[in-house]
Order: structure tokens, then C-alpha cells, then sequence
């Protein structure tokens, strides 16, 4: 099933937001990103609040436009991709989205979101095939179809919610899944559930941008690492050799602050404890290793 | 946040500049040709209709072209020459409008103002006591849905026909003329008081409602729970539910200033009061258009003066705008 | 011995019927103890933190009580608990990054609520200067409106705010949540320092995070359902539980270095019980490999080695 | 107008887990909303109000077989079994005009309120969905009709325009007083725009038109709901005003037409109340209703308000 055309690459992409009416100022959001997902590999962008990583996500899905730089799926550029083409586009990269009770309209029950695909892709389709190919996702994302359909939001839990929208995209039979903080605001129980989950399809040949801030889910399940930082990249690589042999500050500084379970936070005093030096200069990235990138730090010895 | 002030300005000046076109506008859109329409309407006898159409003609400018006409409209407005008046034959429109001003200032001022400052304070206690919320809220509920005409009539008809406690129509005693002495400053006051009651009562009755509920919802912000989680006495956290509170009211009285206008010069017509109400009235009755378009553009520039008060007192309330950051919308 | 909490019971109203969000709870902090306060929404955490301080809303005191250095609080009693709160008591809210009123500097705040409570603003000037320094703040912070800070500002100024009475005992709601990873360290460890200074006595420090605990807390109390599961020092909970809960919770937590392919994680299998109408007996029973029919019957919270507490049949 | 939909606070991290997951969304849907709004105090006390009012412009006409603008009766007649609101100087029948004016006063709060409520819309939802320069156009020019009185507008127009009919009258109350109705529905509309679901309807390729209709109006029912009262309410303020002061159309009569026709025929000088209280009271009585029913409204919608 692996194609080796298909792949989703993004050449230098920026995102530039207009603040003020009639957008005098601005701001710089994604500055100058290049990486790409293919089917059957999991990608983490991993990067705290502010640094671009859902605004990146935001571009793939076509949810906002690029300022300059493309992202090619398959060769062509989604930017040029209208009106019918774009939701062929939708059958083969989809989305899931963070907060699992934003992501349903309250007012209806949850399995609407079947019905929005079903009128828009599947409209031929008889009722009997569509309730077996729905049956059959919710099989694939290891959910009971009598626990979940027929019931509003409010009454599934955030885990089943979350699954229920991957049901929806395998439903499309995707190549590319765009994972925005899917699990961050489930309970530790229910979150592995889902990263598993991600897993299993990543092995059935689906394509996943895992995106997210915490590094220990980033390195669980991804196959490569990007690690961004106020809208650039600092670090990519294979997620071995970037959580085992990290050369950029941030990403050391990142590594030393996560709060682990086998060690304890080296003790310098509180009061220098610096925010991350925002002086350290981030130049273009250069590859240290097989699969291993870093930007260069301007001045600093790496 | 001379930002915040440029782009109300630029909104102002806008407005200010759509308004003057719609004034210029409407006549000259009229279907068929407006004189016509006129005359017809103020049904003079054939001579003076005649001569009426070569006067409408010639300051109306109909026979220039639009653009001329549209040129020509601003450069009288900017010298203040807002055209003759038919119902007065003979005095210009400014000279009439800015001699009734004063009254319907005296009158819109502190109406405007007390009904905004009792108001929220009554509206601030309603929010607190449970005694004072089922009384004066439900009265304030009527107050507000009332007509400010049928208040008007309502304390013109008990407080000074039937019960003879004050008089109505006029600003003074017939018999006085305008000066500084203790008798005249008598009678002013006395017919002074029931239309500023009836335009009070009203207001009064909207920013009671509005202050109450924004209380409440101030009331249950974070703020106002961490400090009541430090012990901290009601006095103080009521004191800065109220100070939060005020800014969305501030933004409401911009808003409100057009409504609150429209009463005052329907007050004025109930009570006689020689305000811009009353010229306001006559030139309907006598179709006096370049009266009426006088009044729009009078009624227009007050209400954007006035808009532009609130705002300046909108930045010295809210310090975030001072600060150069955004304040509310 | 610094807080002792003696079968505390809080229900909240809710348009379902009552909420038994908490349902007899009974724990102790030492002097000098940070005791972390963990498990999942809806476990009652958050109830337990309001209801030794300020309860809001909807929620009310059922049964039970609380002494914090010998003396009874007056938990039912508004006015009177005043007079714990901030000086005895204080907390650092959930909701830190919009608890400071928007529309006043941060200095003339802090001193009229120091005013309002009857302290002169004057002579603590000095000390909150310092420890604003001490959180890594400049003072011309008191000059600045809550607008002008970022999210990690916000939270210092309002630890520094909430302990500037030396209170006994400190409730820290989920400091670190919203926070990114560094500042979530530096606020952690801030809070240690606090204790170390001897700016707070004891704390309690409130979050869903068991791997922050492990860096910070002295021990570690584990809430499931509205009731204690476990409560043991921080070292113990996270290597050798005894609760089937607390052991499915850590086996849950990826760890840096774990991957899919080599240590395949496993969640628990369903969803807390509703507290509106909560289940009798141990409370985890439906979701627990180790159930068994003694489970029908509510464990005890015991003591099962020294400073070890447990409420399970079958540990 | 407080806000429709169960979480208020922007998620910033993880911190939200326990406020999303414990209390369930106190919103209420379709059979719920009935069950708690019969037993409103504010809604039932509102809703009669307007509905005795409703009726009796509806059934009032067929009660008397006089007509508004019939003479030929008894002059300033003072209330009677025969003329249950007494008859007016120049000799009309006040209960009459009485109910013919409470139908034109409804007709015109509908008609304007519409109209106000479409513009409203059209204009509250293309700006909070579209975003951009296109909401920056939109808000500019509502901020400008905003800000010019309508009163203002309308007695320039209606001088030149001699509205003749009820519907021309409404329509242009409505076309003045529609902007506060699209800030409302446009930060509505903006805070829902940023919800995910409407980016999944826009991933399942549902385009912006279909996608307000399909999932954002649906959510603002009940939002729209009290707008549309609210409006009918002002229309029927302004309306009053506007024929009390001549500009309405002359030959229908209305509850503003008559306060006109007291006024000027000295009813308040020969003590004829029964000529201007009853039109006063039915225009507080039904306006007043309206904004009562619209509070318990939104506290049936809203249950998180505080139940005074």
C-alpha cells in the first residue's frame, strides 16, 4: 500500500499574522519550516505555547493560508488546490483536534460528525454499507458502536471522543493524520489508549503529524522529531538520536525541565534558574549526523 | 493610546461625513422633482407657490450639477449656513437652532448625567440586597420600558394639571425676560423640573438594570473569588466589582446617547419647552426642510461630541488604554 | 502537627441532584510537610483544596472537620473564617493567571488588600519587594498592570501575593499546569524555597502531574472518586505503590526513553463512577484486576507501614 | 446579553482537564428548556403580559363595529358601559382606535424587528465568520449607523419620504436599528468561529455559507431568540415616538398617532385621560413584558446566572 510518491512536504513555509484593523501591524508566527510526513511514519512537532507548532498544523489542513514558502502534497502545492480538488485533498489528509468537547457542536448528538461525511463524500452510499463501514472504524479505533452512538458529547468521555473523531477520518481512508494535541486534555489513564491507537494505524500505513508539547509523548511513539522554537526549527532528526543526543540549548534546556519519574530536577538555586536565552541565534540547520539536524548557534560553541 | 483616540476620531469624522451626505442626499434622491413634491405639500395658493419654486430652485441649486451642488453644500455648512427658514420667514436656521440650543442642553445635561451616576449606584445596591433588588428593579423594569412621551404626559397631566403643583409649556413666566435675578432663576427651575424628571426617571431605569447585572456577573469573576479566599471584606471586592463594572456601562452610554437625544426632544414638544424639540416640532408641521436638515445635522455633530466625551472619560476610567494596549471595544 | 483533616464530606448542587465530590476524608500534614495532592478530573482534588480555605458556588460542608495547628477551623462560619484566611490559610487559585483585578497596578492593589485586612501596607513594602526578587520579578512589577505580564509573571506575583502573611499551611491549585516545561520547573521549585524560607509552613500543592510531585513533594496523597486511594512519601508512591489504582496510574505515564515499539504502555479500561448517585463499597471496584467480593465493602484508609496509608482489601 | 455555551475560559494547557471533565455543561436542550421555562416567574409574568395584549389586538376590532377615524360620537364621553373607554373631543370612539393602534404597534414591532434581525444577522455573521478586512468594513460601518440616532435619520427620511404605509414605516425603523443586533450576533458568531467543530465541518468540505447555517446559527438559537425580542420591543418604542410626532403614516392609526392627536386637541387641559393612558400603558405594558419575558429567558437558557 506504501506509495512512495505520496508524501506530505513542507519547503520553507512562514506564517505572518496582521494585528490591528486593517492590518497595519504584524506579527511573525512560523518563520521559514521544512520537514514532511509519509505514510507509515509517525513525525512529532514538539514546541511550547507561542511556538507555531498548531499554526503549522492550522496551514496542512488548509485552515488558514501560508504567507510564503509551500506545502506539497503529492507534488503540487495545496495552496493552488480549489473548490472540488480541495475536498479530494480532505479524503486523503485530515484532522483532529485538541479539545474534545469543542470539537462537537454541542447541540448535536456526536455521531453527527458521521452524517457531515457521509453527505459530503458518501452520498450514494446505502444506508446497510454505510452502518457496516462505520461499525468497522469504530472496530479499528477499539470503540463499542452501542456505547457511543445515539448519545450527545456530554455524555462520552474525552478518550471515546477523541477516537470517535479518528473513526471519522479512517472512515475517509486518509493517508496523512494531523494530530493537534489530541491527548493533552485527556486523563494519563485514557491518553495512552489513543498514543496506542496512533501506533496501530501508523503500522497499518497511515502517515501521522503527531503534534504536541510534552516530550515524553513526542519520543513514545514518533519516528522523527521537530523541534520548534518561536516559529523555527531548531532541532530535527530521527526521535532517537535527538532525545538521546540533543545539541541544541533549547532542546537540552527542554530535556532537563520535563519533570521525570526515575530522576530529579538537578538543584541549581531557583533564583538563576534563566528563562531560555532568547539571544541564542538560530541560523539555518545543518546536519551533524545521519537524520540528525541543528540550527546553527551563532557564536556559541555547539 | 492616542491609538485608541485615532481610530475613534477616524470614526467620528466618518460618521460625521456620512451623515452630511445622507442630509444632502435624501432631497436630491427624491423620486421626480422635489420641488414639486414641496409645494404641493405646504399647498400655498397658486402665486406663492410660484414664487416659492423659483426661490426652492435657486437654494436648492438644482439647475448646477450634482457635484457643484454636493461642493456647494459643504462650503455653506462649513461658514454655519444651513439655509433660510420657511415656518419663520425671514430668520436663518442657525441663528434659530443655536438660540434654542441652551434649552435643550439644560435640559439633556443633567438628565444624562444624574440618571447615569443614580443609576449605577442604585443599580450597584440592587445587585447587593435582596430587599432592594425586588422592589426597585421590577420599578425600573417599567421605568425603562416606558415611552419617554407617556412619562412626560403622565407627570404633565397628575403633577401639573391635576394636582397645579408646577406649570407646563415655556421655560419661564410669560411675563419675565432672561436675567440673572432670583425671580427669573424661580420660575426657570420650576418649569425646568418635570420634563428634566420625566427625561431622568427613564434613563434612570436602563443603567439601574444594566449596572445590576454586570455586578453580578463582576461579582462571580476570578478576581473577585481569590481576594474573597484571602478574607478579604465585602467593601473592597464590591469596590472593584463596581470599578470593572462601570467600563461596559461607559460604552453602553455611548451607545444610549442617540436614544436618550430622541427622548429629549420629544419631552420638549409634550412640555412646550422652547428646546430644539419644540422648533424641531413646527418645522414638521410646516414641512420647513431646510429647519428640519439643520436639526439632523445639529442633533448628528451633538451626539458625536458627546461620544467623544465618553470616550476621553472612558480612557481616564479604563487605565489599559493609557497604557497603549487595547482597551475594550 | 501542623493540619489534621477528620472525615471531611463537601457536596455540591448541580442540576442532576447533589454532587458528593468529597466523601470522608481523613489525612494529616506535618510542619515543614509539601504533601502533592493527585488524581484525575473529577477525583475531588480541587473540592478538598477550596474546602480548607473558601468554598464557592454551589458547594457545601456536610460532615467533618479541620484543625490546623491545634485549633478548630470555623469552616461553617464565613465571617469567622475570615480571620484564618491569608494569615493561617492561603491559597494560590487554579485560576491565577486572571485573579488579579485587570483594572488595577498590581502595587495599589497588594496594599489595599493588605490595608483591607487590616495590615500596614507601608511596613511589608520592603519584604514583598524582596521576595519579588526572589522569584526572579523586577519591582517596577507593582507599577505595571496585570495586562503587561505574561502567564509565568502572573503566577509569581500571585505566590508571592498568597504568602506574603506567612501563612501556616498553603493550598497550590495546579500552579504548574498552564505553564510551559521551564517555567513550570522554575515555579515547582519556588515553592520548595518558600518552605525552605519558612515564607509558608506546610503546603499542599494540587495537580494531576505525579512526575512534578515526584520532584517537589515530601509525600504524595492519591484521590480517586471523591475518597483517598493512597497516601505514602513521594519515593514510595511512585516506586512502590501499593494501591491497584496508583500502580495502572504510573504504568500509564510514558516516561522519556519509554517507546511504543519496546515498553507497550496500557491505560485503565473505563471511567470514574458519577458521584451524583457514587457506587457503595471500594469505589474502583469496576475498574480494578485485583476486585474481589470483599470489595463490596468500603476499605478503611489504614496504615500499613509507618507514614503508608491505604484504602484497599487486597493490597 | 451573557454568553451561550458551556466553557468560557480559553484552554491553556492541560490546567483545563478538570474543568471541561467535572461539571457537565449546564446548557439545556429543545424539552429541557420548556421544563425549567414554565417555571420561571419572569418568563410566565412577561409572556401573559404580552400575550392578553396579543389577543386583544387581534380580537379587539371584532368587539366594536366602530371604526378609528368614524365621527359622529358623543364628544369627550368619559369612560362608559357603552363606550368602555370614553369617546375623544371632536366626538371618536378611544376604545376603537384603542385596538386598532395595539394591532399597528404589533405589525410594526414584527415587521421592524424582522427586517433589523436580517440585516442583523447577514451582517453580525459574514463579519464574525469572514474575519479579516471584510469584519473590519463591516465593523466600521456599523460603528458609523450605530452612532447616527436613528430618530435623527427617520424624521429626515420620513419628512421627504410622507411614509404613507404601516410596512414603509417598519421597514425603515428596521433598516436604522439593526446595529446593535449584528455586534451582538458578530461576537457570538466570532467565539464560535474559533470552536474546532466549525474547522471539522470546514475538514469534512462543507463550505462558509452552508457551515453558518448548518452549525453556527443552530448553536446561537436561543441567542437569537432574545435579539429578536429585544428588537421587536425598540420598534415598537421607536414607532410610538415617531407617530406621536407626526411622521408616521397619517392615515393608520397607531397608539403613537393617538398620544399625537390627545396632545394636540388639549386632552391633558380638559382632563380626558382616558384619551392618552390607556395607548401610554399598553406601549409600557407590552415593551415591559417583552424585556421581563427576555430575562427569564436567558436565565432558562443560562442557568449559570445567579436565581435571584
Amino acid at each position: 500500500m506504501l506509495e512512495h510518491v505520496t508524501v506530505l512536504e513542507l519547503h520553507g513555509v512562514s506564517k505572518v499574522y496582521k494585528t490591528g484593523t486593517f492590518g497595519r501591524g504584524s506579527t511573525l508566527a512560523v518563520d521559514d519550516v521544512s520537514f514532511a510526513v509519509r505514510p507509515g511514519e509517525v513525525v512529532s512537532l514538539i514546541g511550547e505555547s507561542g511556538s507555531g507548532k498548531s499554526t503549522i498544523g492550522r496551514m496542512i489542513l488548509r485552515l488558514t493560508n501560508v504567507t510564503d514558502g509551500s506545502i506539497d502534497y503529492e507534488g503540487n502545492d495545496i495552496a493552488l488546490v480549489g473548490g472540488r480538488a480541495l475536498k479530494g485533498y480532505y479524503r486523503s489528509v485530515q484532522g483532529v483536534f485538541q479539545d474534545p468537547f469543542s470539537s462537537y457542536n454541542p447541540i448535536f448528538k456526536a455521531d453527527r460528525v458521521f452524517r457531515l461525511i457521509r453527505s459530503e463524500y458518501f452520498a450514494d452510499v446505502s444506508a446497510t454499507d454505510w452502518r457496516q463501514r462505520i461499525d468497522a472504524s469504530l472496530h479499528a479505533v477499539s470503540l463499542n458502536p452501542r456505547d457511543v452512538l445515539g448519545k450527545y458529547p456530554h455524555q462520552l468521555s474525552g478518550g471515546q471522543l477523541q477516537r470517535l473523531l479518528i473513526a471519522r477520518a479512517l472512515l475517509l481512508d486518509i493517508k496523512i493524520l494531523v494530530a493537534d494535541e489530541v491527548i493533552s486534555m485527556l486523563d494519563a489513564s485514557t491518553r495512552i489508549d489513543v498514543l496506542n491507537l496512533l501506533g496501530e494505524l501508523k503500522q497499518r500505513g497511515l502517515g501521522i503529524l503527531l503534534i504536541t508539547h510534552d516530550l515524553a509523548l513526542g519520543n513514545y511513539i514518533s519516528d522523527s522529531a521537530v523541534i520548534l522554537r518561536q516559529g523555527r526549527v531548531v532541532e530535527r532528526g530521527t526521535t532517537a538520536k535527538v532525545f538521546d543526543n540533543p545539541l541544541h540549548p533549547y532542546t537540552q534546556e527542554l530535556l532537563a525541565s520535563v519533570p521525570r519519574l526515575d530522576a530529579k530536577w538537578s538543584d541549581e538555586t531557583v533564583s538563576d534558574l534563566p528563562d531560555v536565552a532568547s539571544d541564542v541565534g538560530v541560523g539555518a540547520l545543518v546536519e551533524v549526523e545521519d537524520d540528525h539536524f541543528v540550527a546553527s548557534v551563532a557564536g556559541a560553541s555547539s | 493610546m492616542t491609538r485608541y483616540l485615532a481610530r475613534k476620531i477616524t470614526i467620528y469624522l466618518l460618521t460625521f461625513f456620512v451623515a452630511v451626505t445622507i442630509d444632502w442626499a435624501i432631497p436630491r434622491l427624491m423620486p421626480g422633482n422635489p420641488i414639486d413634491g414641496l409645494i404641493s405639500r405646504i399647498n400655498a395658493d397658486p402665486a406663492a407657490s410660484e414664487e416659492l419654486h423659483g426661490f426652492f430652485t435657486k437654494s436648492f441649486e438644482l439647475d448646477q450639477p450634482l457635484w457643484k451642488q454636493y461642493v456647494n453644500f459643504w462650503w455653506g455648512l462649513l461658514h454655519g449656513d444651513l439655509g433660510p427658514s420657511i415656518a419663520y420667514v425671514g430668520s436663518r436656521v442657525d441663528e434659530l437652532i443655536w438660540a434654542a440650543l441652551p434649552y435643550t442642553l439644560a435640559l439633556l445635561v443633567p438628565a444624562i448625567v444624574l440618571s447615569y451616576i443614580a443609576g449605577n449606584r442604585v443599580g450597584a445596591m440592587a445587585a447587593r440586597r435582596k430587599v432592594l433588588d425586588n422592589t426597585v428593579l421590577p420599578v425600573a423594569y417599567v421605568l425603562t420600558a416606558t415611552p419617554y412621551v407617556f412619562l412626560a404626559l403622565l407627570l404633565a397631566y397628575f403633577v401639573a394639571f391635576q394636582w397645579q403643583l408646577l406649570p407646563v409649556s415655556g421655560a419661564y413666566d410669560f411675563s419675565l425676560q432672561p436675567a440673572w435675578t432670583p425671580e427669573f432663576a424661580q420660575s426657570f427651575l420650576s418649569h425646568w423640573i418635570l420634563p428634566f424628571l420625566s427625561l431622568f426617571l427613564v434613563s434612570f431605569g436602563g443603567w439601574a438594570i444594566g449596572m445590576r447585572n454586570l455586578i453580578i456577573y463582576e461579582l462571580e469573576a476570578d478576581y473577585a473569588n481569590y481576594l474573597q479566599s484571602l478574607g478579604t471584606p465585602n467593601r473592597l471586592v464590591r469596590k472593584y466589582a463596581y470599578s470593572n463594572a462601570v467600563l461596559p456601562q461607559m460604552t453602553g452610554l455611548a451607545l444610549a446617547l442617540g436614544v436618550i437625544v430622541g427622548g429629549a426632544l420629544v419631552t420638549e414638544i409634550v412640555y412646550g419647552y422652547p428646546g430644539v424639540g419644540s422648533l424641531l416640532l413646527t418645522a414638521i408641521q410646516n414641512r420647513d426642510y431646510f429647519l428640519l436638515q439643520g436639526i439632523f445635522l445639529f442633533i448628528i455633530i451633538g451626539v458625536l461630541i458627546a461620544n467623544f466625551v465618553v470616550d476621553l472619560l472612558y480612557v481616564v476610567v479604563d487605565p489599559r488604554t493609557r497604557t497603549g494596549l487595547q482597551g475594550q471595544q | 502537627m501542623s493540619l489534621t483533616v477528620d472525615d471531611l464530606r463537601v457536596y455540591y448542587r448541580t442540576l442532576r441532584g447533589d454532587c458528593h465530590a468529597l466523601d470522608g476524608v481523613s489525612f494529616a500534614v506535618a510542619d515543614g510537610e509539601i504533601m502533592g495532592l493527585a488524581g484525575e478530573s473529577g477525583c475531588g482534588k480541587t473540592t478538598l483544596g477550596k474546602s480548607l480555605i473558601r468554598l464557592d458556588g454551589r458547594m457545601r460542608y456536610v460532615d467533618g472537620s479541620v484543625a490546623l495547628d491545634g485549633e478548630d477551623l470555623p469552616l461553617r462560619d464565613d465571617r469567622a473564617m475570615n480571620d484564618f484566611r491569608f494569615r493561617k490559610v492561603s491559597i494560590v487559585p487554579q485560576y491565577s493567571m486572571s485573579a488579579l483585578n485587570p483594572i488595577r497596578k498590581i502595587g495599589k492593589m497588594t496594599s489595599e488588600l493588605l490595608e483591607s485586612r487590616g495590615i500596614d501596607a507601608t511596613d511589608l513594602r520592603p519584604e514583598l519587594e524582596r521576595r519579588l526578587k526572589l522569584v526572579g520579578l523586577k519591582t517596577d512589577v507593582l507599577g505595571m498592570y496585570p495586562i503587561e505580564l505574561s502567564g509565568g509573571m502572573k503566577q509569581r506575583v500571585v505566590l508571592v501575593i498568597s504568602t506574603l502573611l506567612d501563612p501556616s499551611l498553603l493550598i497550590a491549585d495546579e500552579i504548574t499546569s498552564a505553564l510551559d516545561v521551564s517555567s513550570q520547573r522554575a515555579v515547582s521549585k519556588m515553592l520548595v524555597e518558600f518552605r525552605d524560607r519558612g515564607f509558608v509552613k506546610s503546603a499542599i500543592m494540587i495537580t494531576h502531574d505525579l512526575a512534578v510531585l515526584y520532584q517537589v513533594a515530601d509525600t504524595i496523597l492519591v484521590m480517586y472518586a471523591g475518597k483517598l486511594a493512597e497516601k505514602a512519601p513521594a519515593e514510595t508512591i511512585i516506586h512502590s505503590p501499593r494501591h491497584p489504582y496508583t500502580r495502572l496510574l504510573l504504568s500509564s505515564l510514558p516516561e522519556v526513553g519509554a517507546r511504543y515499539e519496546t515498553t507497550r504502555l496500557a491505560g485503565i479500561p473505563g471511567r470514574p463512577p458519577s458521584l451524583i448517585e457514587p457506587p457503595t463499597g471500594c469505589r474502583f471496584r469496576d475498574r480494578c484486576p485485583l476486585a474481589s467480593a470483599k470489595c463490596a465493602e468500603e476499605p478503611p484508609f489504614v496504615d500499613v507501614a509507618p507514614g503508608h496509608q491505604v484504602a484497599c482489601w487486597n493490597t | 446579553m451573557s454568553e451561550v455555551g458551556h466553557t468560557e475560559s480559553v484552554s491553556t494547557g492541560s490546567a483545563e482537564i478538570s474543568v471541561v471533565l467535572v461539571d457537565e455543561p449546564e446548557r439545556r436542550f429543545g424539552s429541557e428548556v420548556a421544563h425549567f421555562a414554565i417555571r420561571n416567574t419572569k418568563f410566565l409574568i412577561g409572556l401573559s403580559v404580552v400575550l392578553f395584549f396579543l389577543v386583544l389586538a387581534i380580537v379587539g376590532p371584532w368587539l366594536t363595529d366602530a371604526e378609528p377615524f368614524e365621527f359622529g360620537f358623543p364628544t369627550g364621553e368619559p369612560p362608559s358601559s357603552e363606550y368602555w373607554l370614553g369617546t375623544t373631543a371632536p366626538g371618536q370612539d378611544v376604545f376603537a382606535q384603542f385596538v386598532y393602534g395595539l394591532r399597528a404597534s404589533f405589525v410594526v414591532g414584527a415587521v421592524a424587528g424582522l427586517v433589523a434581525a436580517t440585516i442583523g444577522m447577514a451582517v453580525g455573521f459574514t463579519a464574525g465568520y469572514r474575519g479579516g478586512v471584510i469584519d473590519d468594513v463591516l465593523s466600521m460601518l456599523t460603528n458609523v449607523v450605530l452612532v447616527i440616532p436613528t430618530l435623527a435619520v427617520l424624521i429626515i427620511v420620513s419628512a421627504y419620504l410622507s411614509v404613507s404605509s404601516l410596512l414603509g414605516e417598519a421597514v425603515l425603523i428596521g433598516l436604522t436599528s439593526w446595529p446593535w443586533a449584528a455586534r451582538a450576533i458578530r461576537a457570538q458568531t466570532f467565539t464560535l468561529t474559533s470552536r474546532e467543530f466549525v474547522s471539522l465541518a470546514r475538514l469534512s468540505g462543507r463550505r462558509g455559507g452552508k457551515i453558518i447555517v448548518t452549525e453556527i446559527a443552530p448553536n446561537m438559537s436561543s441567542y437569537l431568540f432574545l435579539v429578536m425580542i429585544l428588537l421587536f420591543g425598540s420598534s415598537i418604542l421607536i414607532a410610538a415616538t415617531l407617530d406621536f410626532l407626526g411622521l408616521g403614516p397619517a392615515n393608520v392609526m397607531s397608539l403613537g398617532l393617538m398620544l399625537n392627536l390627545a396632545v394636540s386637541n388639549a386632552a391633558l387641559q380638559l382632563g380626558m385621560w382616558w384619551w392618552f393612558i390607556p395607548p401610554g400603558i399598553a406601549i409600557t405594558a407590552i415593551v415591559g413584558g417583552l424585556y421581563v419575558l427576555n430575562v427569564g429567558l436567558d436565565e432558562v437558557f443560562n442557568p449559570k446566572l445567579r436565581e435571584t
